[in-house]
């Protein structure tokens, strides 16, 4: 029988099942038990583009050094679907185990003989102890994890207590829980070599992590931003951005004296009618922002043209899934920085938020907000399926009651009294910036908005100079926001070699890997963009360095190609390291990466 | 025919004033730069005599179009009021947005067959269906005007193009696609007709709700010859006059009395009554299924009936179907939008 | 009196009108007569996105050399339209001339004394000789061209030739014409001083040369190929393609005994419709296109990539106009020269072809077809407003009936009825081109297109390594096309201490541009790109030069963008020239250009 | 319910064989990965079932869909036959695309509430407008399966989210829609009669243009509980088949009678009758306002009419409005459409 070190707090375990039969439950307490023990954890979702009847997986990976990226090396499968075992049993580590439900034989086929089999009978013991068919069907993910809380550890108090958080008042199913959880855990206490080495050991724990998704925290930084306005057409993985935000706005959004709504969510009959509707709105004076996908993105295509071009807010978040076309819906990938950055047919260029993290989707929605009003142009926040749908172990977030929204140059009807004459498109303050003014509020204030040529004064145009003029402006005003988007992450450390450069949900792999490589003695800095246009310390960073790996999750290497656009870098010392099959990038991919190219380099 | 030529600088103290003191030329707007004759301009006439006899404050006004002739007019009239010239067949979500951020605004869209029957078909339902409050006209051609000419969804099959050949799909009728979906105003009227339009539009401007008015309205550059079915002439011969507007005002009262069974009145949200005059006596103007059996009737004679064709007694529009607050949202001040950090640190425990 | 030097088949004028008023048949005649009389010649439409009452110009250029790019430069001006008398004159070249109508007086404000004003009482002219109002507006554009035909020496045989052709039917029609013609052309012979300095002169004439837009010679591309459905949403400037397609369909597609049509030109209700429908046709096996401009391509995003990735052949011509959004809609452009690169989300990367004049459009829109097929994808052809609507002097088109059409790897009944297995996606000759089956041919041709992850099988996938596969095996058969797509045209000139690159329609100034600066002994080689992605050669000759300028037409330097990514070529070594308000390119902002950059480099 | 579940290595010699040899399970293809007791697979069966009995060659069908779970059933029959699958709401443009360039294949669209009547409804009306030859199935369960529940636009007022939340919007129908816009062919089913769907779908195969079903197709996961009004138990106890129709073959009789005025005849292009048994004996489901009239009235009771509601005696499709030759477009030969180098030459003098 195989051995493996004692790896407390350190290890991955992945749990494969079929969709629709209640495993995500039994998968997020575990998740949960194991964040509330302290100790850093992430769990990624690996859902099929279905409803019910097609394999799941559900990957944890505890590492009480904070590392938690995704990583493809499994030391324990919960191999509950026959249908994956092949493939489940193949991907573990040698001196993995395997919790398989031993109703049925396990095929011999797949037996390895460098891995622990764990066979415990969960169909039969929940046939036994359940009447219910559905019961017997959903009891069985809960008597999987009482098994695991011995195997792994986990303390098992703190699992009664969420399950008591979640279904206090229903009785009836927290008994069946209670009992389907205890019988799970007494199999594996009296049939297996509990617990494994691969253990959970509480940590000190401090009220200032949460576990959040960063669809759920853009929510509420759409909230707190004060946005009334959000029109959406449902996508994955953007749709529980909506839904967040509408049950936020329930709880928080009621007059206290009529219960009526201080907000409203139109849901769009598609992607066009959703961008029409944020820009409506924006232009009417709300804060206002719809969630979509690539496919949405461009769909909206001709109305963020028109965005640009008029100067009217809003606020897209794009919530990156794989693939050209409808690709894959519930895998994750950058491959939209291209497109938001220049979306639309003719010269155009747009602000662009890059978050890593939930904690990033909170700030860079309010942000995003601020972005969009101060700069008078649609902002995009470039989320992704990771960040997005899955929970991650985040800071807390805080709340400066002393914010206040930058709702740009708008003028109130006593300045508009005040002109002479209100022009639209005038840069009065050198700044790029013209003054606007709400539908409405006075006569004086009007002007036409239209996507067709106009004059700096915001009358029609169909002279190539007068023309010119404005969209010079519009160039010079969004290359001013430079300065304006969130400056990137930087990490710079004594004896570098060669910088890194990374983006959104990369940023937990590439740190890994960047500690990885230096425990080889392999020392790099290392920055992590956060807007477009970029930051101007983002060039200085990369011709500070001779070589610096572009890691990213998309085909095309596309944050290369835009930091070889927008940059003076030279593309040749932008050597590219990508993964974007649909799952998570983890630090193997980067570390390889760098050292095949190191070798290849000095070869 | 009028083309409007508001002279901005030049006081004219002899014209008559409304009751907020403004006389028609306020109501104007730049000069027209459409064909001379094209029916759009009437529109744009009937639009602003609407406003004036309304005494609307123009800035309460935001005018709203796509893409076409039809959807540059808006510059043509109400100087005061915003305008927002959209991409072609959109401006339906551009208006759901504005009306969701601002409830407080007269809404006034204007479009164009194409815009509203092709690429715009699916917006345009779903603005009905969705009960955005703004009064909606269509100035219906038959045509693509400003692309010079191509059959729209509205043109009737056999219909002449200008070079001669026939349109062969069958037309998008907009008042039936409006009356299917549940549209609670639907009109329809001809561009030459002023003393018709006038009063639907203004009964248009006190409905709660998606108010549809289709204006029949000649293109006569290229859709006006001998045989085209939305000519002046084929228009002029073949409309018909079946349910008429009048407003009684808030404080107003209509004394001329008519046949029994000839009027139906309507009260609208806010007091106004709208008395609708039949020519059919036995047609009930406020039944969904009537007013469409009817239109379909005579249109299988030959008839263009026109008029305020259906008028829903009660409405809710898209702000009361979603419950939100009377004022509106973009006026909301931060404090009442933004929970704060109390609230933020309290449901932060929740993701512990 | 100012005088001009001889300036005989070297000059330009600009014919100021309003439109709707009849003056494009004055000026086409015009036009025409002067490339009847062998003299190269060009003419820009300069005209309002409005039906009727707006000012509109023609602008005609004659330069015995064949240098027949727009200039600003105008040594003659009619100026019909009061609206934009002074404009029209302020643009006149000193010693120019000014024909006006004198039935009312000029305003002595705008008169210049170093111009000849040439008053003629034109209105007046035409009340006196017609009854008709309408005939009295439209013989006024003759009584002009008359006087002009006197003025500049126009062989009046050839006009009458023309107008007898054009109207020859119509007796009443042509009677006026003639008495038009002859009436402005005996005025200015009494009363001005016949011919000007600025006079034509017929050159030997070959039946090699035509006259044509580029709009009718993509339609007559797409006969030839043997497209058979044609699909669009009317679109200035794209629109007069469908209809010379349907044109020429109705002279070439009837059958000879059912007169039934051998076509099928869909008037879709949108362009996302439009797209649709080419690649459904495609899909099912005829040659298919759709004609559009910029708003056109931004609305069918998302369908290219389903194109893009279910590999569905499908010809896009996008007849580029100004600016982002509705922008000037009669204005030309090249501002979409990114989005064709990459249009869609997620990572794509498409066939574009860019056509320099209506001789290549015709070619293009074969080989596009042929590209599309045998690539398997969306094919571009970027032509803009000028080279589409705009009558070009040609070299006459011809056919080689040796052409065969490329349909790609298409499987018929028979080999499919040998095969084992048919797998769609299955690269068996490892060109990265897979071969496909139409519909409707053999039961075991059948497989399922879709835009959702896919094997090399053609089975629905979710898995990275499958995904993937595909995936790369997309991008190697695009960069195959690179060899495919026409190769560049390059010249190469002794001595030349730079390069310029340029694109489209900016042939004809970069080549007169590149004449006058090796006038003053600055020698450039030239290179003028045809194809995306671009051919081999492209990359060589940049790097075969320190400097390079990039010449093209749009704001943010789109060309320069595409050649940055996709070459090896720095950036640094790459300065850009750009014209970019909506009138075609001339030479002087070439010439300037250049001159401005070499100072700087050597200040 | 049914899953089909082929065995393609496994021959079946006991099974029944229809006039070409070939058996039901050579109609069927993937197992559905749908959820277990999804009306869609109900309909899925009905579609095998029908095209096995009227004997069509698999491989002559195209199979087309656009994005939802209902658009993915196009993968769980006639392995034998192309299927596309295409981008959300945009299907009806690949049918037309298809049936344009090869008439001669037998088109079969699937589509969903959300795809047809949201995003997708301008093709929807375009598609009907252009009378292109297909199937249209509209698998209608009120809901967005795929995304996971959210009302479509064919919810009812009032009915109810899985989370207890009513709908406010009112509905699109999309069978009233369709007849508005001239549809030639418009029936409605359930998923659960296969009785009435198997001899709908023959008769719409026969049909030369649109043939549109509206097949309410219950979301077991999403919109089959109480108070839905998509459910299993809402529909079985609304529905009322107002006209069945039976399908006489080429040379088929049928030998029943029935009683005066209670069918309806209706001769296809291609000599087939279609015999529509009405349950109103004076409802004629051929007359296209009477149609209307009649399900709007029944609906006002509150009952969900089915059948084969409407069928136009006449009909032109889009080749024969187009005049297009009798060929598939792409079977002709290059020859046949370029018109070489002597024409070309001709052509260019035209130019000079
Ligand atoms: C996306 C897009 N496609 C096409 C066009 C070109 N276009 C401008 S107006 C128009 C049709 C206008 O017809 P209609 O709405 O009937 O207005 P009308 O000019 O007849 O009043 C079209 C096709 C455009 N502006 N945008
Ligand atoms: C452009 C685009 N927007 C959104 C989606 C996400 N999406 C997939 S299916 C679907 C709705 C499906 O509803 P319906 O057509 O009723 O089919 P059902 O699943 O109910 O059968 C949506 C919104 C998408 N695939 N593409
Ligand atoms: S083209 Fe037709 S619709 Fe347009 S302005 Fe002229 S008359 Fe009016
Ligand atoms: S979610 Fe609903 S529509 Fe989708 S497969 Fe399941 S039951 Fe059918
Ligand atoms: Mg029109
Ligand atoms: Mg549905």
């Amino acid at each position: 029988m195989p051995t493996t070190t004692d790896r407390t707090n350190d290890f991955a375990l992945k749990i494969a099942t079929v969709n629709g039969t209640g495993s995500a439950s039994a998968n997020g307490l575990l998740m949960q038990a194991i964040f509330r023990m302290g100790i850093p954890v992430s769990g990624k979702n690996v859902f099929p583009s279905n409803i019910q009847g097609l394999p799941t997986w559900y990957e944890i990976r505890v590492n009480h050094r904070g590392h938690v990226a995704r990583t493809p090396r499994f030391d324990l499968v919960v191999a509950m679907n026959n249908a994956t075992y092949e493939r489940d049993i193949r991907e573990l580590q040698p001196g993995g185990y395997v919790l398989y439900d031993s109703s049925w034989p396990l095929p011999t086929s797949l037996v390895r003989d460098d891995v622990t089999l764990l066979g415990m009978p969960l169909a039969q013991m929940c046939v036994d102890a359940f009447r219910d068919g559905r019961e017997r069907l959903l009891m069985k993910n809960i008597a999987y994890l009482g098994a695991l809380t011995a195997l792994l550890d986990v303390d098992i108090s703190v699992v009664d207590t969420l399950l008591e958080e979640q279904y206090g008042a229903k009785k009836a199913l927290l008994e069946s829980n209670h009992r389907a959880l205890r019988m799970g855990r007494e199999y594996a206490l009296k049939h297996f070599d509990c617990p494994l080495p691969l253990r959970l050991e509480a940590m000190p724990r401090s009220d200032d992590w949460i576990l959040i998704d960063g669809n759920t925290a853009a929510a509420m930084g759409c909230l707190f931003a004060g946005a009334t306005v959000g029109a959406w057409y449902p996508i994955t993985p953007s749709t529980s951005l909506m839904d967040a935000f509408r049950g936020l706005c329930a709880r928080y959004r009621r007059d206290p004296v009529t219960g009526k709504n201080r907000y409203l969510v139109l849901q769009a009959e598609d992607e066009l009618a959703a961008a029409g509707m944020v820009l409506g709105a924006s232009w009417a004076g709300a804060r206002a922002f719809t969630p979509t996908s690539g496919p949405g993105i461009s769909l909206m295509s001709e109305f963020i043209g028109l965005g640009y071009y008029a100067e009217i807010p809003g606020v897209f978040f794009d919530v990156q899934r794989t693939g050209p076309s409808t690709g894959m819906p519930t895998r994750t990938q950058q491959g939209d920085l291209l497109l938001t950055a220049y979306a639309s047919h003719g010269d155009t260029k747009h602000i662009v938020l890059y978050p890593a993290d939930p904690g990033e989707c909170f700030t860079m929605a309010v942000q995003a907000f601020d972005l969009a009003e101060r700069f008078q142009t649609p902002v995009f926040v470039l989320s992704d399926l990771d960040i997005g749908m899955n929970d991650w172990v985040c800071r807390c977030f805080h709340w400066d009651d002393a914010y206040r929204p930058d709702r740009g140059k708008v003028l109130g009807p006593e300045q508009i009294e005040k002109m002479q004459a209100f022009y639209r498109y005038l840069d009065a303050d050198g700044d790029g910036i013209a003054a606007r003014t709400y539908p409405g509020v006075h006569p004086k204030g009007a002007y036409f908005t239209r996507g067709s040529g106009h004059t700096k004064l915001g009358t029609y145009t169909e002279d190539a100079a007068e023309y010119q003029e404005v969209m010079e402006r519009l160039a010079r005003k969004i290359a001013s926001a430079a300065e304006a988007v969130p400056a990137p992450i930087v990490e710079r450390r004594p004896g570098a070699s060669f910088g890194v450069v990374s983006i959104g949900s990369c940023d937990g792999a590439v740190r890994e890997a960047l500690d990885l490589l230096a425990e080889r003695g392999i020392v790099a800095d290392y920055l992590r963009v956060r807007g477009f246009p970029f930051h101007p310390s983002v060039e200085e960073f990369l011709l500070a360095h001779d070589v610096v790996y572009v890691v990213e999750m998309n085909r095309d290497a596309q944050l290369r190609s835009l930091l070889a656009l927008e940059t003076d870098m030279p593309k040749t010392r932008m050597r590219s390291i990508r993964s974007w099959g649909g799952v998570p990038l983890s630090a193997d991919v980067v570390v390889e990466g760098i050292l095949e190219s190191l070798v290849e380099v000095h070869a | 025919m009028t083309t409007s030529i508001p002279k901005p600088k030049v006081r004219h103290p002899g014209l008559p004033k409304n009751a907020i003191g403004l006389t028609h030329r306020d109501y104007e707007g730049a000069v027209s730069t459409l064909c001379a004759g094209c029916g759009h301009d009437s529109i744009t006439a009937a639009i602003i005599r609407a406003f004036w006899e309304l005494s609307i404050p123009p800035h309460t006004v935001a005018k709203l179009s796509g893409i076409g002739c039809s959807s540059k007019t808006p510059a043509y009239f109400l100087k005061e009021a915003h305008g927002f010239n959209a991409v072609h067949g959109r401006m339906p979500s551009i208006a759901a947005g504005a009306a969701a951020a601002n409830r407080a605004l007269t809404l006034l869209g204007v479009s164009g067959d194409g815009d509203s029957l092709s690429i715009g078909l699916g917006q345009f339902c779903h603005a009905i269906r969705r009960n955005v409050r703004v009064v909606y006209i269509l100035e219906n051609n038959g045509v693509y005007g400003l692309t010079k000419g191509q059959f729209s969804a509205s043109a009737d099959v056999g219909s002449k193009a200008k070079r001669g050949e026939a349109n062969r799909n069958p037309p998008i009728d907009p008042v039936l696609l409006a009356l299917t979906l549940g549209a609670t105003f639907v009109a329809r009227s001809f561009s030459g007709d002023k003393a018709q339009l006038v009063p639907i539009l203004k009964a248009a401007l006190t409905h709660r709700g998606f108010a549809f008015i289709d204006v029949i309205s000649p293109c006569v550059t290229f859709n006006d010859h001998e045989g085209s079915t939305k000519s002046y002439r084929f228009t002029r011969e073949h409309a018909r006059e079946v349910v008429h507007a009048d407003l009684v005002p808030l404080r107003g009262e209509i004394t001329a009395s008519y046949a029994e069974g000839a009027t139906t009145d309507v009260r609208m949200h806010d007091g106004t009554v709208v008395r609708l005059r039949k020519v059919a006596p036995d047609y009930d103007p406020t039944d969904r299924d009537e007013a469409y059996a009817y239109i379909r009737e005579r249109q299988r004679s030959g008839e263009v009936p026109t008029g305020l064709l259906y008028l829903s007694p009660d409405t809710t529009d898209m702000h009361e179907v979603e419950k939100t607050v009377d004022v509106p949202l973009m006026s909301l001040a931060h404090e009442e939008l933004c929970p704060g950090s109390a609230a933020l640190d309290a449901l932060m425990a929740e993701f512990r």
